[in-house]
């Protein structure tokens, strides 16, 4: 697992509000290019709605976001090559129901990549073998279980060939056996260098893949780390606190 | 930790940072008008177009309206009033028509003294649906519901009080038959018999009955006849009397149509298409010009009661498959539930599904019931003085010859209000109903 | 282990009619089927008798008796001394025709509304709004009447189009808007296939005299009125317009009367027909072409060509031109009028529906959850494709069942014409028919069965079309 | 029997039509007015006594004919066209003719049309559901000419069209086009063509079968039409028949000789009070349509047949 | 733990049949007083089925099943005294969200024992308090936790004095904690004697109150045994690989 010191993704006094809601405050982060990176945070501090800036599902107000060195503006053409080079996976797979996998997988390739569709369906099933559901290509997302259509989903985020993956809580709308699943995709995918930046509460995925943790609060990066220390030295009170939590338990 | 760039690591905040204010550009007027009104050249272009076709309505509309005449005793007065005021070939409206007729709009034909029993009917109705409608009403409200509509009933047609009580009587007869004689008889029998005795019961007994009763002690008000009622009053009584007596026809088509006895299923799909399949004014020209081909030879019913039947029957069809919808929503596992306990169909139906499917259909219901209620205008091309025949009826005198709009204006608007409110609160009771079920 | 006692075969008792199951609904069905017979043949029975007392009989001979009255709205020939059958197949046209009429504008309506509804200007989403509450929460008789009302009071007579200041026609004069009606300019082919009169050049006033007489097609849009003469007398007979070979006439000299015909109308259908497949056949090379190098051609312009080309073409050889409506006598002459019952129908019907569509399409389209477009805008879809290829296949799907309900409820509220005196089948056959035949039975059950049979076509259609897009799902 | 269903209700039902001004239309008090309303009211009296133990029932054109085959009304007041097919085949009795009437038209004068026979290619306005679109047919199809005709529902609606300029012309029966226009902001610019292309004797009708009704219905109709030829009128009736008079006729109409009520099934007042409710024929005519009433019909062929109309009852004897 | 001579249910050669799809092949089960059963199986074997044909939720087409000495046919009034001789729980509770827990507890007993209400009242706060919620008895279904809701589903069937109790995994919808409650609850019905036949994948509890476990694939039933013959010496093929895969995790 190597970390370049190309820079990925440049994040500067990034401020965002919802209404008069302060979301986002001051936000400064740097992700090179092979980085692993986890945030965690209490629920409302604001984890979805900076990745979600990121690749601009949502717009923020102050401050600068350059992927790729690309700055994010409201120039549409940024806008797409961004959301190109970025995939995206959410908390409910947000798979197309009237799609087949393949289709679902070869849609965005054929539709934006313009790659012939042959081509892209090899693509697609050499990512859905990757992600072991070749055999499932043909159905429709409605026949599979949460965690196949999971690992479908980041196939599909695959297939665009993005250069930085973000995942929002990937594995919490699962039953238990199926995270292991889609972690343990999550975790070859990281073998492999891509970038990623993973909104989860895995902690225990935290720890073997990622190599800076991110604590959130109220919109605010409130500590940062290297997994080991993050765990076991805490240093910011509300980090201490939301450990005690999660690992209570 | 080789992998690992050391300038990125091992940040910890010392000082957290308040809520700050969105810059100025993004909140506010500022903001919203610029978002909502002005974002993008289509956006613009949709606005300044709204704008025109708002001031293009409105500037016709409004001088119109609020230059209106309110005291006129004919349209050749009202005329004149207009052009003294402001001048000839001013278009003005002569809400006079209303000051003069709106009794006439409401009330048909109602005895101006006796208004006071449609309007305490009117109450009392509010008072009846209260607890159907919102559950925050204590439930013992229900028992003002089961005896509304023999009050309702009474109160508009007056007459003899002891109707209305004899009527009651067979409910009562039939209720006793199902708890009483349900377990010695088994609960089949007992249906049969609580439908069969009270039918025989209305047909052979009650009226004597109830005539004896009033002979003894006479409890009576005036009579008014069906001829009488017209307007609104016309349109609330059909509406709201098709949706009551629909309720439990329709009940029971549904149960019909989920049957899967094969007879009663068809049957029950083929009441349900037919009815539907076929445009309500057919119907009703049915119910005036063909029900009594139907009937014995010498029955004889007024129209209005036709029309009743008709616009039950009519109702029934839309009921079911509003009711059938709710049935099918329940899960499956509360048919078994009442299965594996031992309840029988009836008992199932009436204890477990019903009152969980009658709920959910309820949005449906006040739907059907806007839709009827706006139908009831179609009654005027049988020859009812519903708002639209009365409108008709007062262009027809020499007085009012001539006026339109004014009338028209005033029953959409009554009509609109009306609908508009109900239709907001099954819009309310489905978003609650989603919430419980969640 | 205990005995298992083999419950002892009894014999069929008479309880089990009542208390098995296998034979209780066999016994509650038999039942039914009793009462629904016994129900049905007390109906039946009281109706001979009522029928007997009245002197009257059950029979459908009145249909082909002469008709008597006039309808000045007819798709096909009629006058009035055809069949009352005759008449009911003119009104059954009718229907049909404002129907289709009325479900296509109010589809374009209903998007159209539920849309603006959706838009994120306040001001247009308000507009939407209050046209859908207003449209839906007032008694569609009352805007039908309203419409009827405001279009006879504020559009100019055709008288007012004579002199100076008068009113004047719209778009190159060929388009007037009056009280009685729009008339539009019709389409007119001077080698029409149905065969062209020839004007004997002494005589060109004979022709302009009988203006609706050379226009009698067997069928055709024109038909939907013709122009000032919309109800030819009895006498006054069309000469047959039929026969291809009928065209060679146009050659024999004199001034040709460009006329149309059923035939004409047949050709340019059958041309855009082939127009309309033939775009699709460049939409499916293109998608193929897609799939081979990945770059999709671009096909719109091509498309919009493979449908005009063709028909520019016939018009042309047909010899199309324009018959302008012109102020004659009383009206408009020449030229297609679109009659005030008609338009006021249908603009109420569409109206009306269409404030029913657009909840449901807005439905439709909140139905498909946020989460499918932000997946698509995070896959790099723009948001033009994600509407045509994520949204748009997903919404379909919710608004079309309903769709077509609503159209089912437009074509019965059809019937609401006799409002407006337009003469759709219940004001031919449910109305005037039966009022001077006398036959309430046989026209109402006609009728009845006409509605029911359209409805259930209907919904068969939207039978099939909901099982062929069902979500696959486990 | 009808009479005897009348007299146990103690109310009669009266079809009428859903509002025609003139002939019947309610008033801002509920009550029903006009010149078929009017014989309602004069049969209520002869029959109960009482002119305001009527009932009326609102018919359309559609629906009055079954109205009244169904029992629903026991007479049909509506102006009603007493056709042969009516007569025999629908099984009706018409009972007499209270109104001589004829299909006419009526044209804006600035249309500068002086003949019906001159509106080739004109819209005309009906009304459906009458004699009036067959007729129409008919007179159009004899002269060999075109028009298109606007079906219309309702006399109110007709009457609006017409106003705009939706179509050209309007017909109707000559008495409706009179009351029509006389409601017009100016009646003058509008004209009556001359020609008169039917007949249409209107009167009151009664089911098939029951004669004893429909000889009742018959002689209040005569009675009515009767007492202006002889001069009664309520004014005078009081005194005419307290006590009998030297004119016969009067003494037996007003059942101060002989006993023709008996045989109608009746008393022998009916006549009187039948004429009390409302008038003589003439009076009613007067008050309700006459030329002094906004309505301004001129008696024509509704004048006695002495005064060279068509009114003629068969004696009282 | 006693189980004593007398035949509770007797299964003899019950086949049934989905359509065509054959369900249910020739089971034979005999069910003494006072045994509690626990069936085992691989997800489609038939359990459900098996168990809902016992008191007739589902109608067999071959064989005979005879409870407590009636036989089940479609003779209406077995059915009806089979159904209240039989209680059952389901998966989901399946109780009745309209009523309150007590009536939901009183509803059978009142309209099918036709008990006074005053009665049924008592008898359902005594099992309420067995199942140690009686402080719910005026809530509603849906204010209660999944856990408490199906203890309410357990009294409610012992509200009408079942002699015979079946359970169809009447923990698989609950969350892990929850399990526990129901559970206990019904260890405590098993030590008093009740006769219960259940489905579950709840090992733990096979072993510590069921006196034979069934284990059934394919609509057949595979083997039973003894839990501790069954758990440590699992003789078919079939069962070897079921309890490797269940106990694997
Ligand atoms: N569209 C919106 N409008 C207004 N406020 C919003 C919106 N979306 C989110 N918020 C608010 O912004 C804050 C941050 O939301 P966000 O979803 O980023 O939190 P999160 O850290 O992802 O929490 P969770 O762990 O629950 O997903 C929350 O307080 C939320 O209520
Ligand atoms: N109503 C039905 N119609 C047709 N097939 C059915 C029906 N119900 C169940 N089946 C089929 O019958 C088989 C047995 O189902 P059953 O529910 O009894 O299995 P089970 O052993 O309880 O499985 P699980 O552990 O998943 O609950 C399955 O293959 C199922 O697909
Ligand atoms: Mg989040
Ligand atoms: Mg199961």
């Amino acid at each position: 697992m190597k970390v370049s010191d190309e820079v990925a993704i440049q994040i500067t006094k990034m401020n965002k509000w919802y209404g008069t809601f302060h979301v986002l405050r001051d936000i400064d982060l740097t992700v090179y290019r092979g980085e692993r990176i986890v945030i965690a945070g209490p629920s409302g501090s604001g984890k979805s709605t900076m990745i979600r800036c990121i690749n601009r599902l949502e717009e923020h107000q102050a401050g600068s976001i350059v992927v790729d060195g690309i700055e994010l503006s409201s120039d549409l053409k940024n806008i797409d090559k961004i959301r190109s080079e970025v995939g995206m996976c959410f908390q409910h797979f947000n798979l197309f129901p009237h799609l087949t996998i393949l289709e679902n997988c070869t849609l965005a390739p054929i539709w934006v990549r313009k790659i012939p569709k042959k081509q892209a369906e090899e693509t697609a099933m050499h990512f859905l073998e990757k992600v072991k559901i070749p055999e499932q290509a043909h159905k429709y997302p409605g026949q599979l279980s949460g965690g196949q259509q999971q690992r479908v989903a980041i196939a599909r985020s695959l297939c665009m060939k993005p250069r930085i993956m973000l995942f929002d809580e990937p594995t919490s709308a699962l039953d238990p056996e199926m995270i292991k699943e889609v972690l343990d995709t999550m975790v070859e995918l990281a073998e492999e260098g891509m970038t990623m930046l993973c909104v989860t509460h895995e902690m225990g995925f935290a720890r073997q893949v990622a190599n800076r943790v991110i604590f959130m609060d109220a919109g605010q990066i409130v500590e940062q780390n290297e997994p080991e220390e993050f765990f076991n030295n805490p240093r910011h009170e509300r980090t201490k606190l939301f450990l005690s939590q999660i690992l209570g338990h | 930790m080789s992998d690992t760039h050391a300038q990125t690591v091992a940040f910890v905040r010392d000082t957290m940072l308040d809520q700050k204010d969105p810059p100025l550009n993004q909140v506010g007027a500022v903001k919203w008008i610029r978002e909502n009104l002005f974002s993008g050249w289509l956006n613009i272009l949709l606005t300044l177009a709204s704008l025109w076709v708002v001031y293009a309505v409105l500037s016709h509309l409004l001088p119109w309206a609020l230059r209106g005449v309110w005291d006129a005793s004919n349209l050749t007065q009202c005329r004149e009033i207009i052009a003294e005021r402001y001048g000839a070939g001013t278009s003005a409206a002569c809400w006079a028509v209303l000051t003069e007729r709106w009794p006439q709009l409401i009330f048909g034909f109602y005895p101006k003294e006796l208004y006071w029993r449609p309007i305490l009917a009117f109450l009392i109705f509010l008072a009846a649906v209260a607890p159907v409608l919102f559950s925050a009403v204590p439930r013992k409200m229900l028992w003002v519901s089961a005896l509304a509509p023999f009050v309702l009933f009474w109160l508009i047609w007056g007459g003899s009080l002891w109707g209305p009580i004899a009527a009651i009587l067979g409910f009562v007869i039939g209720w006793a038959i199902l708890t009483f004689a349900a377990p010695k008889i088994g609960t089949l029998l007992a249906v049969i018999l609580a439908i069969v005795v009270p039918l025989f019961y209305w047909l052979v007994i009650c009226g004597p009955l109830s005539d004896a009763l009033a002979s003894v002690v006479p409890l009576s008000l005036r009579a008014v006849a069906t001829q009488k009622m017209g307007g609104f009053l016309l349109a609330t009584i059909i509406g709201v009397s098709g949706i009551v007596l629909s309720l439990p026809l329709g009940i029971l088509l549904a149960l019909g149509r989920q049957s899967d006895m094969f007879i009663i299923n068809k049957f029950s799909v083929a009441f349900i298409e037919i009815i539907r399949g076929v445009p309500l004014i057919v119907w009703l020209f049915t119910a005036s010009l063909l029900l009594n081909y139907f009937l014995p030879p010498g029955t004889n019913f007024d129209l209005m009661l036709r029309v009743i039947i008709m616009v039950t029957l009519f109702s029934a069809a839309y009921i079911a498959e509003v009711v059938r919808g709710g049935l099918a929503a329940l899960p499956k596992g509360q048919y078994e539930a009442a299965d594996a306990l031992g309840l029988d169909y009836w008992k199932s139906m009436r204890l477990v599904i019903l009152p969980q499917a009658l709920k959910i259909s309820i949005p449906g219901i006040v739907n059907t019931f806007i839709g009827l209620f706006k139908d009831t205008t179609l009654v005027v091309f049988i020859g009812l003085l519903d708002p639209i025949g009365l409108s008709s009826s007062i262009r027809a005198t020499t007085d009012w010859n001539g006026v339109y709009w004014e009338l028209f204006v005033f029953i959409g608007l009554c009509f609109f209000v009306f609908c508009f409110s109900m239709g907001r609160y099954s819009l309310f009771l489905e978003k609650k109903l989603r919430r419980e079920h969640r | 282990m205990a005995t298992i006692s083999d419950p002892p075969e009894r014999g069929f008792r008479l309880n089990q009619l009542i208390f098995d199951t296998r034979y209780r609904s066999m016994t509650i069905q038999v039942v039914a089927m009793i009462l629904i017979g016994l129900l049905l043949s007390w109906l039946i029975s009281n109706t001979i008798h009522n029928l007997e007392a009245l002197g009257k009989d059950f029979d459908f001979g009145f249909l082909s008796q002469p008709a008597g009255y006039d309808i000045n709205q007819q798709l096909i020939d009629y006058n009035n001394q055809m069949t009352h059958g005759r008449a009911a197949l003119v009104g059954i046209l009718n229907t049909l025709l404002v129907a289709v009429l009325g479900c296509a504008l109010a589809t374009v309506l209903g998007v159209v509304a539920g849309v603006l509804r959706l838009s994120n200007n306040w001001i247009v989403s308000r507009l939407a709004a209050v046209y859908v509450e207003g449209f839906r929460n007032v008694p569609l008789l009352l805007w039908i009447v309203l419409i009827f009302a405001l279009m006879t009071e504020s559009m100019p007579s055709p008288r007012d189009f004579r002199g100076e200041d008068g009113s004047s026609m719209l778009l190159g004069e060929s388009v007037a808007i009056t009280n009685r009606g729009v008339y539009i300019p019709n389409v007119v082919f001077s080698r029409s296939l149905g065969g062209n009169e020839v004007a004997a050049p002494e005589a060109p006033a004979a022709a302009a005299a009988t203006p609706g007489t050379n226009m009698a097609g067997t069928y055709g849009a024109s038909r939907i009125a013709t122009g000032g003469a919309g109800v030819q007398t009895g006498q006054a007979n069309a000469p047959d317009a039929s026969g291809g070979d009928a065209g060679g006439a146009a050659a024999a000299g004199g001034e040709v009367i460009p006329t149309s015909s059923g035939w004409d109308w047949l050709l340019i259908l059958a041309v855009v027909i082939a127009g309309v497949f033939g775009a699709k056949v460049l939409g499916k090379r293109a998608a193929h072409i897609q799939e081979a190098t990945g770059k999709r051609p671009m096909t719109l312009p091509l498309q919009i060509a493979a449908i005009l080309v063709p028909l520019i073409v016939v018009l042309v050889a047909l010899g199309a031109s324009l018959d302008k409506p012109e102020l004659g006598g009383f009206n408009f002459d020449g030229g297609v009028h679109l009659r005030n019952s008609l338009i006021a129908l249908w603009l109420a019907l569409s109206l009306y529906t269409g404030a029913f569509i657009a909840e449901i399409v807005r439905g439709g389209i909140l139905a498909i959850s946020k989460g499918q477009t932000e997946a698509a805008y995070a896959l790099g879809l723009r948001p033009g494709t994600t509407m045509n290829l994520v949204i748009l296949p997903q919404a379909l799907r919710v608004i079309i069942p309903p769709l077509i309900s609503q159209f089912l409820n437009l074509t019965k509220n059809s019937s609401l014409a006799i409002a407006v005196g337009y003469m759709d089948v219940r004001s031919t056959l449910g109305g005037i028919t039966i009022n001077q035949t006398g036959r309430e039975l046989e026209g109402m059950l006609l009728l009845g069965l006409f509605y029911l049979v359209l409805s259930l076509l209907i919904s068969g259609v939207m039978n099939v079309y909901n099982s062929s897009v069902k979500l696959k799902e486990r | 029997a009808t009479l005897d269903d009348v007299k146990a209700r103690g109310e009669l039902k009266c079809g009428v039509s859903t509002g025609l001004a003139g002939f019947s239309a309610p008033d801002a008090n509920n009550v029903w007015q006009g010149f078929d309303v009017a014989y309602c009211r004069a049969l209520a009296a002869a029959v109960l006594g009482d002119p305001n133990k009527v009932a009326f029932t609102q018919t359309t054109g559609q629906t009055r004919f079954t109205a009244l085959a169904s029992g629903e009304i026991d007479v049909l007041a509506r102006n009603t066209t007493w056709t042969f097919s009516r007569d025999v085949d629908l099984k009706f009795e018409f009972i007499g003719v209270n109104y001589y009437d004829g299909q006419g038209f009526i044209a804006p004068k600035s249309l500068g049309v002086a003949s019906a026979k001159e509106l080739d290619g004109a819209t005309v306005c009906i009304q459906t559901g009458t004699t009036t679109e067959l007729n129409l047919a008919d007179f159009f199809r004899a002269n060999n000419i075109s028009y298109e005709p606007v079906p219309i529902e309702t006399n109110a609606e007709a009457q609006q069209q017409y106003l705009a300029g939706a179509c050209d012309v309007y017909t109707t029966d000559a008495s409706g086009l009179a009351a029509t226009r006389a409601t017009f902001e100016n009646p003058a610019d509008h004209v009556i063509l001359p020609e008169i292309i039917s007949k249409e004797p209107l009167g009151p009708l009664v089911r098939h079968g029951d004669n004893e009704w429909g000889d009742i219905a018959r002689w209040t109709l005569n009675a009515l039409i009767a007492a202006e030829e002889y001069g009664v009128t309520s004014a005078n009736i009081a005194e005419l028949s307290s006590a009998p008079t030297n004119n016969p006729e009067i003494n037996r109409l007003l059942g101060t000789e002989g006993e023709l009520g008996a045989m109608l099934g009746l008393d022998n007042e009916w006549a009187k009070r039948a004429i009390m409710a409302g008038g003589n024929y003439g009076e009613i005519f007067e008050k309700n349509i006459g030329e002094a009433t906004p309505i301004g019909l001129s008696r024509g062929l509704n004048a006695q047949w002495t005064e060279g109309g068509l009114l003629y009852s068969p004696p009282f004897r």
